[in-house]
């Protein structure tokens, strides 16, 4: 704690400036002090080392791995080197000429001499494509009979695929040819490459991602201070009950904790779903009639409340271990004071909450921005997240660079959040009851 | 707040009640899930609806054909077998290497306290899908992807955290002068650790181990990337129950599952009240 | 005795896999008791999986079951094996050699086809007064007259060939004009207009999932799938065999498997004419080959005829649209792009 | 804030009982009047109630039976943030989250005063205890003493009438609690607010207050000034209470108006004492000595029980030595001996005649 | 255990210094020795860097330089579970989970001794300290005096030779605290071990030691016994710290011999004083002075000073009152009344006469 009064006491550095840097015997203070204490902070070092060498190399490295994917660009450069030298000072306005499709040609034909299992031209064809639509079609179909082109060629691949005879798929193939790209970070943005080579907009309705990020952005915003208001009542009940009482609570929040994800959104959909338990009480009761059963599940409302439910202990737990240790001698100096209940709760209570509540919704925040299965399973369309489009990159239409560009943005915006509540709250605040 | 003083106004009184009436909503909220699943298991069709003859309480709406699918599935058997294995395994793993690390961390002369403690915690933050994605591709290329390892490395890390912070924290609270008084009385380190240490922080630690373990036996984004066939677990297995083919097996794993819950969290409900009457404190 | 082999063999799951554990794996074990067959139901992410261990010279499974686009694909990159049909395949009990048995156009480079599969629209009959029972692609579309929620699947592919062919669009047309931006406005235009009633499914349990809650009135699916919910668990469900989309499944062999001589074995016997019709015993697809067609007979289990429940049964394949593998390689990217953002509007 | 001038029982507690479990007392049978201006202090060991009916008084909790009264009135269903009384926490309960000028103006805030009204009583009460300086700071960033004084502050600045303090200075070093003791002291003399405080420590009742109750196992034991709690314990507990005491036990022969005789149970000597406390004659008695009233080797006549001791050890203490000697079978006996005299040192094992007025040897109950 | 005997120099601190931080001296330039069988005390302020050295000396912490001796080997190599010294904690750690039987039969399992012998060592133990009756007991179901028993008779029964304890009885309230001393001086005496004991309540200090070392920003200001420290400080720093002191400051005029004259800077008084730690005609100084050698009244010629004073308050404390007086133009000036005397007492506003001899009046540096 820093001493009360700063100009008073003269500190001790004022009585002996020079003494201070060095000991008895001339060393350097410092050096002395690490000498002294190195065995201690290799010892201390020792013992978190394991972990930390297992984790760089089995998470850390790996995830280094995936995100170098968003930049690695080797398709290009490695089907098509007499293409890409031959391309070289090509002004980019019309079909190239005689010079190129004869690169281009002897590069289908050295693929064909490799063994199959190293051949360049296919994976070519699906990098082509993520940029310009039958571009794959392009590559393969040429390929099959490649072999009986004679010079000059121009004319045979003019013939054999449309797409030579576009500057668009050139185009795509001289900016691609290099090893490093911004494409996909360009296509996880929506936009694109104009025939000027700028980036714009993509056309409108081919723009998803950005408003998915706000989507996403919006849904898990909404289900943290969904949580919170959920989550707050029951965490200060439970803090005010006698220990014995709050804990048999406790369970009634751990147990859904502990029963899986999988069951509880499987729960759910029983719930929520048109003839669901809860449309049926409602229509029994007669609150709504039998056609106008309401819709609370496969869209953003059962994305809601199911994920809410899921994540809503991750916000009780740090909420009541923070309400716990706030003495109630507060709220009681508050009212001797004169304030009403509910000015003490507001102006005193309510501001000690205030790590709890960070590392709650941190929590919550992290969780739901990267949440992938529950949207995957009641979210039908408008409760999806971005993590199911990255997903389905990942699995189902194999654009593994786009799939990292996309995760990498995710992963960025979430480690500035906790970077920001690192440095706002602290980290250490991190409790889990 | 706890009982109503008699100054209370009309308004307080109202409030008090109230906000127990809204208390118990929320905990009927995080229950309700759950008590809908149990009856639902029973349920003779193979849908999660609750039948006009389960309504009415007619016995041929009500059987037991999902507990005997489950104990009868050879992949069921399995995946409930591998689901304990790779728990185990990760947590028994995450909890040493965390344990090790949050004494080395709650150590005063530990260099990087900050950075290696974002790092110890990151799987925690770094979005699932992320990891998964990124544990999928490695793991494919030193050759552990679809083995037993690769599940297990990969829970283990997911697990982690979790212990590092619930020991860390608990050694917050740790009075380091009892190691001290160990070695003064002569102890080495490694005695100091397990007479002294250990036993002073186990409830940290086990709560720590109980986080890992459900973590890893609630976890599906990886599993479904690095696992293989040989590697299904329980929520993969439910996983392919709800997206690939129907069948309320899963209610009735479910059931069981939270049965085991209940007893388990109980257990250490009575445990901490035993441990807290060892060291004399009031049970409160 | 021959040394012992386990061969790992990726399919769908569910009763598709169950019909090939009976109509193939089961009889090929007994013949052959060293060979254990494990089933991993992977198929979904097949691709995915199969790239990732190619890539890391690790290749675990033996045996694929993929749809003919993937299998294009995988061809491509050169991570499955190409096939010589004649060589490999058993020719039909009449002499006629696989290349020609097999029906048209199903063979491909890497690609062996075990059946004919259609993606249908089918409905809940408690839904619909038993007098107004749906009929058509157009009734589909028509939410005035047949009202209630519609399931459809979260990707382009045939939602927008029946979009097209409600509209009015030539059968043989369709695809040409969905190559065309008009044509594809078109398609969405239509597609827009019984959006309010829209509910998305994934994966092909759902379909039948939501008919049986009544979450939906309509649903589109996969036939095998609807037939089980409706002949063996006794679901009220009927199909729209207007429209219906015809594609291949079969099977691809990964480059560099464990076992790729026992896997072309198992693979010779398990695409003979009679495991084909077999496997129509178990599951309502129609075998890829001509000389199985005659031997499909009645289900093991529930002894109906099966013959009616085929999509290729001429009751049934009055007005087939056969997808276009060529096409969806080609637009797949931008149309997935574009149905993504209509499905977020 | 209350009008009925009455000002010997400003605050009245008046047969008060409390049980927080429904099955024992922890106040017990409480009837207590504190006079306006008056600075009364709750003493006792741990445990017996002094914090529960402080608590009673400002309200957080409720009296099982029995009035409170402030002023004259009850006040039982006055809710606290009514009832206008400062309270000092024992461990301050400033808000952590405000500011030092924060906490003090909050008072005057939740009373809806202006804000430049409100600056000049911060002002006014931080000078007071002379942090003026230190507005802006948080609570954390200050000394313990520092922090004290604040919480001071913050329960005078809205000139309450009443201001209770639950051991303010429990957790403060022996120098800095002296100093504080002599501020709060002053403060009080000052403003001439009632001050009820409560402590264990005899020292700091002693030097502080007006009135001191005594509280043993949830009732008053003694009430009384300093100097007649010192002098003048009415049973045996309150004077092993308060200072230092020699304790001889025996059972009483002999009374004679305000004079007993007491045959001790160890060695069998006769003494005689002041009749305090005892039932009557062969009823058993604790006496009470003072150490500092005993006498070394005075001439007989000028005291009324003299006795032979031996010294068994001398403990040094700067300004004086505590002797402790074994007398009439008693060898915890303890003699004080100031350390200004240059006379004579006693070492251990010397033979000495100790001697003491009867006047301040008290026959108290038995113990 | 260590066998060079250098009674004289059993323990050894030898140009020691630390830094916890690299940039300030915590412990500046440490020379002391400590010989075998003494009963030595760490008195000072907090923070002035007690606890840090009786943690270098029991491993905890590592000298930055210079040497720690123990019979006159270095021991900085030597971990600390090697050193074989007993040690009581300030908190007392004892292990909570294991029984009092369990603690201490901690250092004696570790040393491998058999299950028989040990028993009856922690027997032995136990009885030492009264408390044979709770071997079965943990911790925690001990009041606070009977851990320190069980502390003390753990750091004790592995027979060290030396054993350090860090402000053991700081926990404890004012009369265990007492009686806690007490015992530990007599397992002292009796066992003949040799003792470092930190504490920063110079009670504590001057009841319990042979030698006190009085510790102030990293240095020793002084080493002596207790009545020499008492009587005789050093320097202002001591004299203020140890025992109440009354303190005049102004300029030498004059020296002669032993006895110096000074001009006070209050009023401008003369005062003849000892001569102790005067720099020379014309320094500053500091005259200590202890209350109780203050005469009120004395016929003048047995004073060697005397002042005219002015009673400001009076305090009363049960055995003697402070009173404080206005005296040379310093307010703060306390003369310590005996409560015994049955004289005349003094009150607020008398006029007094005082006194004191030179010998008691001590000139020291200027603080
Ligand atoms: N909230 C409570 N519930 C139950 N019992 C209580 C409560 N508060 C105090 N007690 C009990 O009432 C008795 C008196 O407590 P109280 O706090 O008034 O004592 P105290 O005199 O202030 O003691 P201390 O000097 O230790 O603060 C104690 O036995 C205590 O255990
Ligand atoms: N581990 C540490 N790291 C950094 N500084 C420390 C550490 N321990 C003590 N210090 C500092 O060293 C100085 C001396 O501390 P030490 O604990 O030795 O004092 P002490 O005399 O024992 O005081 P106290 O009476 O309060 O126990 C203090 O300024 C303290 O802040
Ligand atoms: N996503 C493509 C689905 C292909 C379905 N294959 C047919 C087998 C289903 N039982
Ligand atoms: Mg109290
Ligand atoms: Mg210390």
């Amino acid at each position: 704690m820093a001493q009360a009064d700063a100009g008073g006491i003269p500190t001790a550095s004022e009585h002996e400036p020079r003494r201070k840097l060095v000991t008895a015997d001339g060393t350097p203070l410092k050096r002395a002090l690490q000498r002294a204490e190195r065995r201690r902070v290799l010892a201390a070092f020792g013992l978190v080392a394991p972990l930390l060498i297992f984790l760089l190399t089995v998470f850390i490295f790996p995830i280094g791995q995936m995100m170098w994917r968003s930049v690695d660009n080797p398709q290009v450069v490695n089907a098509l080197p007499n293409t890409l030298q031959a391309l070289r000072g090509w002004d980019g306005q019309d079909v190239p000429g005689e010079a190129v499709f004869a690169a281009l040609h002897a590069d289908y034909m050295a693929d064909q001499d490799r063994p199959r299992r190293e051949q360049a031209m296919g994976p070519l064809g699906i990098r082509l494509n993520y940029e310009l639509s039958a571009a794959r079609g392009a590559i393969s179909r040429t390929g099959r009979n490649v072999d009986t082109f004679e010079a000059p060629f121009r004319e045979a691949f003019l013939d054999a695929h449309r797409l030579w005879g576009d500057p668009a798929l050139w185009r795509v193939i001289q900016r691609e040819g290099r090893p490093l790209t911004a494409a996909y970070y360009v296509a996880a943005l929506d936009r694109e490459y104009d025939a000027d080579g700028n980036i714009v907009q993509r056309d409108e309705n081919r723009r998803i991602y950005v408003s998915l990020y706000g989507r996403t952005l919006a849904l898990s915003l909404g289900i943290t201070f969904l949580t919170f208001l959920l989550g707050f009542p029951i965490a200060y009940y439970m803090s005010i009950l006698p220990m014995r009482q709050a804990n048999l609570l406790m369970i009634c929040v751990l147990l859904p904790f502990w029963t899986s994800l999988l069951v509880r959104t499987t729960a759910w959909i029983v719930l929520l779903q048109q003839q669901g338990v809860i449309n049926t009480l409602l229509v029994s009761v007669g609150i709504i009639g039998d056609d106008g059963r309401l819709s609370l599940i496969y869209n953003m409302t059962g994305t809601i409340i199911a994920m809410t439910h899921i994540l809503l202990p991750f916000m009780v737990l740090p909420l009541y271990s923070v309400m716990r240790t706030i003495p109630p001698s507060y709220m009681r100096a508050a009212k001797s004071l004169g304030a009403t209940p509910t000015t003490a709760f507001r102006r005193v209570y309510f501001p000690q909450t205030l790590p709890g509540i960070g590392a709650g919704a941190v929590l919550v925040f992290i969780i739901s921005i990267g949440y992938y299965i529950t949207p995957a399973l009641v979210g039908g369309q408008s409760g999806r997240m971005i993590s199911n489009e990255i997903a389905r990159h990942m699995q189902q239409s194999l654009n593994w660079g786009l799939a990292a560009a996309l995760g990498t943005m995710l992963l960025v915006g979430v480690l500035i959040l906790y970077w920001a509540y690192n440095k706002l709250v602290g980290a250490d605040t991190l409790k889990l009851g | 707040m706890r009982t109503l003083p008699p100054y209370a106004t009309t308004g307080e009184r109202i409030w008090f009640y109230t906000f127990r009436v809204i208390c118990f909503a929320i905990f009927f909220f995080l229950l309700a899930p759950i008590l809908i699943m149990i009856p639902l298991s029973f349920n003779a069709q193979p849908f999660f609806t609750f039948t006009r003859e389960m309504l009415t309480l007619n016995p041929d709406g009500w059987s037991l054909r999902w507990y005997q699918d489950l104990f009868g599935s050879d992949s069921w058997m399995r995946s409930i077998r591998n689901s304990f294995l790779i728990g185990i395994a990760a947590t028994i793993l995450a909890t040493t290497l965390g344990t090790l690390a949050a004494l080395g961390l709650s150590r005063s002369q530990m260099p990087f306290k900050g950075l290696i403690m974002g790092i110890l915690i990151s799987p925690m933050i770094v979005p699932l899908i992320i990891s998964a994605a990124g544990m999928f591709f490695f793991f494919s290329s030193i050759n552990i992807a679809q083995t037993f390892t690769g599940v297990i490395l990969a829970h283990t890390a997911l697990g982690v955290p979790f212990v590092v912070i619930t020991v860390t924290a608990t050694l917050v609270g740790f009075d380091h002068s009892l190691t001290r008084a160990a070695a003064n009385l002569g102890a080495s380190p490694t005695r100091t650790f397990f007479k002294i240490t250990m036993p002073l922080i186990l409830p940290g630690v086990i709560s720590g181990a109980l986080f890992a373990f459900i973590t890893s036996f609630d976890e599906i984004v990886i599993v479904l990337f690095v696992a293989g066939v040989e590697q299904r677990t329980i929520p993969r297995e439910m996983w392919s129950g709800i997206r690939e083919q129907i069948s309320p097996t899963i209610l009735a794993v479910a059931s069981i599952l939270v049965l085991v819950s209940i007893a388990l969290l109980t257990t250490v409900e009575l445990l901490r009240r035993r441990s807290e009457r060892m060291r004399g404190l009031s049970p409160g | 005795a021959e040394d012992p082999v386990r061969l790992t063999i990726v399919s769908w799951g569910g009763a598709y896999t169950a019909s090939q554990v009976r109509a193939y794996h089961e009889p090929w074990m007994e013949m052959n008791p060293h060979v254990t067959i494990i089933n991993d139901d992977g198929s979904a992410n097949a691709l995915a999986s199969l790239r990732a261990q190619s890539q890391a010279g690790n290749v675990t499974w033996d045996l694929v079951d993929m749809l003919p686009s993937d299998a294009q694909l995988a061809c491509d990159e050169g991570i499955i094996l190409q096939i010589d049909h004649d060589a490999m395949l058993a020719a039909a009990p009449d002499g006629t050699p696989a290349s020609e048995d097999f029906l048209p156009g199903s063979l491909g480079e890497c690609f062996i086809p075990q059946i004919v599969y259609s993606t249908i629209i089918s409905f809940n009959t408690e839904m619909f007064p038993e007098d107004a029972m749906p009929q058509s692609i157009a009734d589909f579309f028509d939410t005035e007259g047949f009202p209630g929620r519609r399931a459809i699947q979260d990707r382009p592919a045939a939602n927008l060939e029946w979009a097209l062919y409600a509209d009015g669009v030539a059968i043989e047309d369709i695809y040409d004009v969905l190559a065309t931006p008009e044509g594809v406005d078109r398609a969405f235009a239509k597609l827009d207009t019984i959006k309010d009633e829209l509910v998305f499914w994934t994966e092909g349990a759902q379909a039948p999932q939501l008919l049986a809650d009544q979450e939906v009135a309509f649903a589109t699916g996969y036939n095998g799938r609807i037939f089980d919910a409706s002949e063996v668990e006794g679901q009220p469900f009927e199909i729209i065999w207007d429209g219906q989309i015809v594609e291949w499944d079969g099977w691809v062999v990964p480059a560099d498997g464990p076992n790729v001589d026992a896997v072309m074995e198992y693979l010779y016997f398990a695409t003979d004419t009679q495991r084909l019709a077999d496997q129509a015993k178990f599951i309502s697809y129609g075998p890829a080959r001509a000389s199985s067609a005659p031997l499909v007979s009645t289900h093991a289990d529930l002894g109906i005829d099966m013959i009616p429940h085929m999509p290729t049964n001429p009751d049934n394949y009055f007005s087939p649209i056969v997808l276009d593998n060529d096409f969806w390689t080609d637009y797949g990217d931008e149309l997935r792009e574009r149905f993504a953002n209509w499905m977020l509007q | 804030m209350f009008d009925v001038r009455d000002d010997a029982g400003f605050v009245r507690f008046d047969r008060v009982q409390k049980s927080y479990d429904g099955v024992s007392l922890v106040v017990k049978d409480l009837n207590l009047d504190i006079a306006r201006g008056e600075f009364m202090t709750m003493l006792g060991p741990s445990g017996s109630g002094k914090t529960t009916c402080l608590m009673m008084l400002a309200g957080f909790e409720t009296a099982t039976s029995g009035d409170i009264l402030l002023g004259g009135k009850p006040i039982n269903n006055i809710p606290p943030h009514k009832r206008g009384i400062g309270m000092v926490f024992q461990n301050y309960a400033l808000f952590p989250h405000m500011t030092v000028g924060e906490n003090l103006a909050f008072p005057l805030e939740v009373r809806g005063m202006g804000k430049s009204e409100r600056e000049a009583k911060v002002k006014r009460a931080l000078d007071m205890v002379q942090m003026g300086a230190f507005a802006g700071r948080r609570p954390a960033q200050l000394s313990g003493g520092q922090q004290q004084r604040i919480a001071l502050s913050r329960a005078l600045v809205f000139e309450p009438e009443l201001v209770l303090m639950d051991e303010p200075l429990g957790a403060l070093d022996k120098n800095l609690r002296e100093r504080m003791q002599y501020e709060i002291k002053h403060i009080h003399e000052n403003l001439g607010v009632t001050v009820v405080y409560v402590t264990h420590d005899q020292t700091e009742a002693l030097t502080m207050s007006d009135k001191v109750a005594v509280f043993d196992d949830g009732r008053i034991q003694q009430l009384a000034p300093p100097d007649v709690l010192y002098e003048e314990p009415e049973n045996a507990f309150v004077a092993g209470f308060i200072g230092e005491n020699n304790t001889l036990r025996g059972r009483v022969t002999r009374i004679d108006g305000d004079i007993c005789t007491v045959r001790l149970d160890d060695g069998g000597a006769e003494v005689q004492a002041l009749r305090v406390n005892v039932e009557g004659e062969g009823a058993r008695t604790t006496l009470s000595l003072r150490p500092e009233r005993v006498r070394i080797a005075a001439p007989e006549e000028e005291v009324d029980n003299a006795f032979d001791a031996k010294v068994a050890e001398l403990i040094y203490l700067g300004d004086h030595i505590r002797v402790r000697v074994k007398v009439a079978g008693n060898d915890e006996f303890i003699v004080k001996v100031p350390n200004s005299a240059k006379g004579r040192r006693v070492s251990v094992g010397d033979a000495l005649r100790l001697g003491w007025a009867t006047q301040d040897c008290r026959a108290l109950d038995p113990s």
